[in-house]
């Protein structure tokens, strides 16, 4: 006998406003099972809670229904209610009243109807419920870190103070990523390399991180608390454990045409590189698709120069699996390509750079050594025109919708920077806002116009037109003025959007993490678990999840090591227990399940069955591991004979749902 | 608004990752469907059996639309590619009975979509509304 | 061919290769043939036939009889070779306590083609080189063979067994047929000259379930329509819906399984072409997934259970189906 | 009537004047800026404001060359050629009819007039 208690929440007035929580609660209780309906004002709150419990204990209920807000919210918190008070935890239903009804209804007639229909759905549903019992799984105490810039660096080195494994995967030589190619930092222009390089040496030193540099996760099988990754560690063609990084080999190769990556491609290099000087893992790489002896076996000049004996032509990729319990994704961004913007003619004229190139033409390690030169002719630029939001809040196909948000204090710190060491050159910023929220944002921005007498320029740039001089003739429209400006300028810098780093997507499809139609990860919730993605185990640190600066992006990456030492620290990882399971009564054998289940969760095994006639038969019967099962019930669809069901979501509990909506 | 405008029955399977996250935002975003639609959240949309499809229909559903993750996205990895093959063909056979093919829908729906949801369900809504009520599965078999 | 089969049987059986054989036989008339279950010589003798009426598939009669522990020689037609290959692949038969026969079928006669006709007292049918004479009460007739012949026949798909331990005759190739020809008629309907075809058909239904219980692919242990755990369980229709729902959930069930060997049609006492539904998906995963003839070959991989990540979308069907 | 005037000029333009930020890309971008007294971003936000009577008795609705330079260049797609256009439209209408009727086109079309020319005029004055 079915004892049912509803429980109608008025979330405030977030649900009351528009739903009749009393002709809910009335029109609940009579529905069949139904021994008590009430309706609070806050369910969620303690003296809700109690309602319930009390309500359990009282009518000895043997399921209940909260019709509350999403059971995205608060299923969770119910569930530990109605464990409280002797009731299983699985026994629970919600009937989402607020974000799928009250919410999009305004008339109160139809809002009422709907929510009793939704209280009826759930309790058709939760009369079929059966007590569940969640399993548990252990956790591996190591976690790897996708991306080694400033994101994952931090998160690696926090979760490595906590004492646990950490494995640090990067895809090009060096770990250091995007803050490595800037020279200094808004608003307190530090040099950025004399702030990240002694985090590198820290997690190059760090016993408990293991950095796998050039290297690329290839695959990712199992769940949180339990993941097989294989990591490809690319050719180096150069013996890590040997090189000891001296460089003579960088300096004798012959080969010194090699567009220069770490510069943007602003200078060359050789095809043996180290891309800078505080790389770690400081060891030489040989760049294939330049190198001679790769391409040809004419030349060999660095391994005759080497003495360590480093180098090895013949040397293969190599697939290194590992198990982690969890998986940090920090895989960063890079500036848009400008192929749809010829009016800012940066495919046709050399000075007109990106913000990110400016960065390397400023830095002391960069293609001039330091000094700001015009790419094209090496002279000094005495006009320097910045264009924000090149790609930015641009919805046409070239450009991303959302705000970049970092362009607007890296352009107000090159124009200061510009203007405090080359006083003689003249800086006009074109911008559509400034944005600078953030601790001493705005008064960096306002130092750039008012000490620094940067030129800013309210309007938009509609033309970048090379003169036949070399000058860029820049035209563009002054709002406040009311009038189009044409600017002689010597150097054009384009703000362009960041967008999140090509490998990302398809690492997600292998994490199935979701992501937004920007690429940029989806979090499992926008303001309270902004770290987190909504796959169990995966987890979100620096650009990848959104636009950010340097500090944002450690501030994330430290609140991600948080969550990632919170799941290191569990031993066992409660499971859920809403997984598939055959009826071996009914099970054909026929494999169907065993086909689409992507986690590999169903064996056969032969099994010995009495007959009606007292004979026994042996039939191969489908068994599904409760540990591996995720519960997506791919295989109760694939099986004709409905052996297979899911717990939770039982295909009679679902017919149930359907039954009494259309009722 | 008569008193006798048809109201379609709509039943909504959405898998619980994407689409019925998608479906919270759109009322996070007080974004307006009508009160016709009434979801169902299932694990994936792989997890929606045909006969459930027919379930509807046989009580009375006027329409029935499944929303899950945009393929790529499951968060099972591959259960929408087989959602979106059972639905494909179960479609073309409903269609090839001469059940009108706007009855049934499937669409992708993302955790970050909740205007596309509504949209969705507005559009589906008013499509049903104009098919007006869904006989024809059940005068299937009785010839007249 | 029949006087071959018989003296192979009863060798096997002498050499006790084999403890049983699965063949077909002749009942009260002629032309009203079974499968049926041999253990002696004397049995093959008196009953086993192999004519132009042979038309049940023994898969299926396999799949019911198959013993495990003795090995057992079963004779199958092309079509039959199909359906069983694709019981091995669903591990619903055991290969190891079987002994195939593949033996060539020429087309089977279509006794409700006869008696469509007109004819009735049917008292003998006789097929001897390309002619058919039918001997009744009332009189004799005598038809070519092909206008006797059963559509599935008429449009064979395949010549060809997919599996056996010995082939008698000689092996026939894949055929080139017309068999979507009917299903694209139907197709180019407008929806409600469908819907008009399909309630016409399917209105004459009268669930005595002999096309589930004939289908070589319906080898479910329970199935879901009789299982009353199953929340979907039909003794007796309930409700007008509940037929339609069987045949779109029985074709759903065998759709990417189903070999199109077309016994469902054959034993519809009401004569429902439901073979129409079943090609219908056939055509559909053709056209949508690629070719695809299941019971092909040992351990195919079904479209059902399959993917690719480029599949069409569901809405190709509101887009008019092309793809 | 301005409402209508702002109301036919959505209509017949397609544009949606709040999509506009406000950067002005289009009039840093139109080559006959110096010539209007109303310039491109200007127009977007008069018709948003309802303000057409002022535009309709500029001669800036004559001085844009229709290039599409901030068509194609706005980074929201607001195409704020198309609104000039329409105010043009409305002030062709304003004058009582027509300029030409459909009958008198015959005598006034050269011989040699690309048929492709008179496709687009068509095309262009349908709305």
């Amino acid at each position: 006998m079915q004892k049912i208690g509803v429980f109608v929440c008025h979330c405030g007035t977030n649900i009351a406003g528009t739903v009749d929580v009393k002709a809910v609660a009335e029109a609940l209780g009579k529905e069949p099972g139904v021994v008590f309906s009430a309706e609070y004002p806050y369910m969620c709150s303690e003296a809700g809670q109690n309602l319930i419990k009390n309500a359990i204990k009282e009518y000895g209920l043997t399921g209940i229904v909260v019709c509350s807000c999403s059971p995205r919210m608060h299923e969770a918190t119910f569930r530990k209610t109605a464990a409280a008070a002797g009731l299983n935890s699985y026994m629970v239903e919600i009937a989402n009243i607020r974000e799928q009804c009250s919410w999009i209804h305004k008339d109160i007639k139809v809002a009422t109807e709907k929510a009793i229909v939704l209280g009826r759905t759930a309790i058709a549903k939760v009369a079929l419920n059966a007590p569940l019992t969640a399993s548990e799984s252990p956790v591996v105490k190591r976690a790897l870190v996708i991306g080694g810039g400033i994101a994952g660096i931090q998160t690696a080195l926090d979760i490595a103070d906590a004492g646990y494994e950490v494995d640090l995967v990067e895809k090009e030589p060096t770990i250091g990523g995007k803050m490595a190619q800037i020279d200094k930092t808004f608003p307190t222009l530090d040099c950025a390399a004399c702030i990240l390089t002694p985090k590198m040496v820290d997690c190059a030193q760090n016993e408990k991180i293991h950095i796998y540099a050039y290297s690329e996760v290839e695959k990712v099988k199992g769940f949180v608390g339990n993941f097989t990754v294989s990591i490809k560690k690319k050719a180096r063609f150069v013996d890590e454990t040997k090189c000891t990084g001296c460089g003579v080999c960088t300096e004798k190769c012959p080969q010194k045409k090699t567009p220069n990556l770490f510069n943007l491609g602003l200078d060359t290099r050789s095809a043996i590189y180290i891309p800078f000087a505080q790389a770690i893992p400081k060891v030489a790489t040989i760049d294939a698709d330049y190198c001679n002896m790769l391409k040809n076996g004419k030349c060999g000049v660095c391994s005759k120069v080497c003495a360590a004996g480093a180098i090895d032509y013949k040397q293969q990729d190599q697939i290194i699996e590992q198990q982690y319990g969890a998986i940090v994704v920090a895989t960063g961004f890079n500036p848009i390509k400008l192929d749809g913007y010829d009016e800012f003619a940066y495919n046709e004229s050399p000075d007109v750079v990106t913000s990110l190139e400016l960065e390397r033409l400023m830095n002391a390690a960069g293609p001039n050594g330091g000094t700001l030169l015009r790419p094209s002719d090496k002279t000094h630029p005495h006009t320097i025109v910045f264009v924000q939001c090149v790609g930015s809040r641009d919805t046409t196909d070239c450009g991303k919708p959302y705000c970049s948000k970092i362009c607007c204090m890296y352009t107000a710190k090159h124009a200061m920077l510009i203007r405090d060491k080359y006083p003689d050159t003249e800086v006009y910023v074109f911008y559509i806002d400034v944005r600078t929220p953030g601790k001493n944002f705005d008064e960096f921005y306002r130092r750039a116009v008012e000490e620094y007498g940067v030129h800013y320029i309210k309007g938009m740039v509609g033309k970048v037109m090379p003169q036949p001089d070399g000058k860029l003739l820049v035209r563009g429209a002054d709002l406040l003025m009311n009038e189009q400006i044409l600017i002689n300028a010597d150097m054009v810098v384009l703000a362009a959007a960041i967008e999140p780093d090509k490998s990302a997507r398809p690492l997600a499809t292998m994490l199935t993490a979701s992501m937004d139609t920007n690429d940029f990860f989806t979090e499992a919730h926008p303001k309270l678990r902004p770290v987190e993605s909504p796959t169990a185990g995966i987890f979100l640190s620096g650009v990848c999840q959104g636009p950010k600066d340097i500090p944002e992006t450690v501030a994330q990456a430290s609140a991600c090591a948080a969550k990632v030492i919170g799941l290191l620290a569990k031993d066992k990882l409660l499971s859920n227990p809403c997984v598939a399971h055959s009826d071996e009564n009914l099970c054909n054998g026929c494999s169907s399940c065993e086909k689409v289940c992507p986690y590999g969760a169903i064996t056969y095994v032969d099994k010995e069955f009495r007959m009606p006639d007292r004979t026994t038969k042996i039939r191969r019967v489908a068994s599904v591991n409760a540990a591996v099962c995720q519960g997506c019930g791919a295989c109760t669809v694939a099986c004709p004979s409905g052996a297979m069901d899911l717990s939770g979501f039982s295909n009679k509990q679902i017919m149930a749902e359907v039954d009494a909506i259309c009722r | 608004m008569s008193m006798n405008e048809f109201k379609p029955k709509i039943v909504a399977f959405c898998c619980n990752w994407c689409s019925y996250a998608g479906a919270d935002l759109a009322g996070t975003n007080r974004l307006n469907y009508p009160a016709d639609v009434k979801i169902i959240r299932v694990p994936c949309s792989c997890r929606v059996n045909p006969l459930f499809i027919l379930r509807a229909f046989q009580r009375g559903a006027d329409g029935v639309i499944l929303c899950g993750c945009h393929p790529g996205d499951c968060h099972y990895t591959t259960g929408n590619y087989y959602a979106r093959r059972r639905m494909t063909l179960l479609f073309s056979m409903l269609d090839y009975l001469g059940i009108e093919k706007e009855r049934t829908r499937v669409e992708w729906v993302s955790a970050a979509e909740g205007a596309k949801f509504a949209t969705v369900m507005n559009d589906f809504v008013k499509t049903v509304t104009e098919l007006g009520e869904n006989k024809r599965l059940e005068d299937l078999r009785c010839k007249k | 061919m029949q006087e071959m089969m018989k003296a192979r049987a009863k060798e096997l059986l002498a050499s006790g290769e084999v403890t049983r054989v699965i063949g077909w036989k002749k009942n009260e008339f002629d032309y009203d043939i079974t499968p049926a279950l041999f253990e002696s010589a004397e049995e093959i003798d008196h009953d086993f036939v192999y004519d132009d009426f042979c038309g049940p598939n023994l898969s299926k009669f396999t799949f019911q009889h198959q013993k495990n522990d003795t090995k057992t020689l079963v004779f199958l037609k092309p079509c039959d070779s199909y359906s069983m290959t694709q019981l091995i692949t669903e591990h619903r038969v055991n290969r190891e306590a079987l002994y195939l026969i593949g033996v060539p079928s020429y087309g089977k006669i279509d006794v409700e083609k006869i008696k469509a006709d007109g004819m009735t007292g049917i008292l003998s049918i006789k097929s001897e080189d390309g002619d058919v004479h039918v001997h009744t009460l009332y009189g004799d007739k005598t038809y070519a063979k092909y206008e006797v012949t059963s559509e599935r026949c008429l449009n064979c798909k395949s010549k060809k067994h997919p599996i056996y331990d010995e082939l008698m005759g000689f092996e026939g190739e894949v055929m080139e047929n017309e068999r979507f020809d009917e299903v694209a008629k139907l197709e180019a309907m407008t929806p409600e000259e469908r819907f008009e075809f399909w309630r016409g058909e399917l209105s004459r239904c009268i669930r005595c379930n002999a096309c589930r219980n004939a289908c070589p692919a319906c080898t479910c242990e329970t199935c879901i329509f009789d299982n009353p755990n199953s929340g979907v369980d039909q003794k007796a229709a309930k409700d007008t819906f509940e037929e339609n729902m069987f045949h779109i959930i029985r074709a759903f069930h065998v759709a990417g399984r189903c070999t199109d060997c077309g016994e469902c049609s054959r034993v519809c006492p009401q004569h429902i072409p439901l073979h129409l539904l079943n090609r219908k998906f056939i055509g559909d995963i053709n056209k949508f997934y690629g070719t695809y003839q299941a019971g092909e070959e040992v351990g195919q991989r079904a479209p059902l259970t399959n993917f690719t990540k480029e599949d069409v979308e569901p809405d190709i069907v509101a887009k008019g189906g092309k793809v | 009537m301005h409402n209508n005037d702002k109301e036919q000029i959505l209509r017949s333009s397609g544009v949606n004047v709040l999509k506009c930020m406000r950067c002005g890309k289009c009039s840093g971008t139109c080559p006959s800026y110096e010539e209007m007294e109303y310039h491109p971003h200007q127009f977007v936000y008069m018709v948003e404001k309802g303000e057409i009577d002022k535009l309709i008795n500029s001669p800036s609705i004559y001085k844009c060359l229709t290039c599409f330079a901030c068509v194609e260049r706005c980074p929201r797609g607001v195409e704020p050629a198309k609104i000039v256009e329409a105010v043009r439209l409305i002030a062709t209408r304003r004058q009582g009819e027509n300029h030409l009727k459909a009958e008198d086109i015959p005598c006034v079309v050269e011989d040699d007039t690309p048929g492709q020319l008179l496709v687009s005029a068509f095309r262009k004055y349908k709305k």
